[in-house]
């Protein structure tokens, strides 16, 4: 059982998962900037050149730690690793990543989609968007 | 109320909050002894532009998100999570 | 749009996802062999050397990207990628892969979460554990 | 049953299935026009061995999964699809 939680400046690299040879399921979620978004709710459709993440330190990483910890005892799954950008990230670069593993998918899924609805309600990171 | 009776609190500003209030941060006075759904309230009548937030707030106390009914002290490190679409 | 699905020799390597810059969402999924597995259903645990996967050929592959093609249209997903081993692969190793990109995380997982459950119902391979 | 009425069917095996039978396909007699439900009930009969997979069966015609009541022709490709635990 293991949870890593890192709160990292700029973009992230894509990676390969790590080997797990104990887990049957390896699920990886990554979040990219998207190049266009809505202007405000229900807006119209605009170009991005970059989101800016604002996050409160140190309790944005420790919430991340937090939140890991509780969905791994939760879904009882083996680990979670779970990457987020601080400061401006360009569209079409990866923003976070989270990366769970499991002996089976079931739980694998249940646990991430649960970390990431909470991590957007309890995580104090922001985004502003750069408008192009 | 006397100085007895009131602490001043400081509150930190992020993300909408911050660039409405263009500010990290406000000084809100509240009475000895006011937990945070009060703070939030007497935060939102004391700087009128943070209203917009209320809905959604919480304060985190010490860098951990607080129940309404916690009871922070001025010396703490209060901060307002309104978190409309983090992440 | 895109559907890629393809039948590979043996054990798959990990692999870091290629860009997508249009894509909000990159959900990816590995199934490992596991090295326990019980023996028969309801069975005591037994250790496993590998699992040995037979393909009814080219029926596994078609089914795959037929599978892919159906979930990219009902789930509004822009890309979906499947690879799966025929043949040994050891435990530990990686037996399939299935990469998701998409506007948004929801329809990302919910694409993943229907493309298992069919594939296990309607594509023709099957696993003979190699016990230790 | 004439010549003309009976038709021999080969079909392919996998996984369990062949394991059980110790070949790679069986064949099959059924009258002509049997459908995909009749071929499998016709194959467990003549090869009770083949039994056991009945409640998970179904059979591909051409590479392709065939509803119940599909008529395969003896010179098609018949499959037996038996997935208890697949992928």
């Amino acid at each position: 059982m293991s949870v890593q939680a890192r709160i990292v400046d700029g973009p992230l690299d894509p990676q390969a998962p790590e080997a797990s040879p104990g887990s049957g399921a390896v699920l990886r979620f990554e979040g990219v900037v998207r190049p266009v978004e809505p202007q405000g709710p229900g807006g119209a459709p605009r170009e991005l050149a970059a989101l800016h993440y604002e996050t409160y330190d140190p309790m944005a990483e420790r919430s991340l730690a937090a939140l890991a910890t509780e969905m791994l005892a939760r879904h009882r799954v083996h680990a979670i690793r779970v990457l987020h950008s601080r400061g401006r990230v360009s569209a079409g670069a990866i923003s976070f990543t989270l990366e769970v593993r499991a002996a089976h998918r079931a739980e694998a899924i249940a646990a991430l989609t649960e970390f990431i609805d909470r991590m957007k309600r309890d995580v104090p990171i922001w985004k502003r968007p750069v408008w192009r | 109320m006397s100085d007895r009776e009131t602490a001043r609190f400081r509150v930190l500003l992020f993300g909408p909050a911050r660039e409405r209030a263009s500010a990290d941060h406000v000084l809100v006075d509240a009475p000895v002894g006011t937990a945070c759904a009060g703070l939030l309230q007497a935060m939102g009548a004391q700087h009128p532009a943070l209203a917009f937030v209320l809905p959604a707030a919480r304060l985190a106390v010490n860098h951990a998100l607080a129940p309404a009914d916690r009871v922070p002290d001025p010396g703490d490190e209060i901060a307002l999570i309104a978190l409309v679409d983090g992440g």
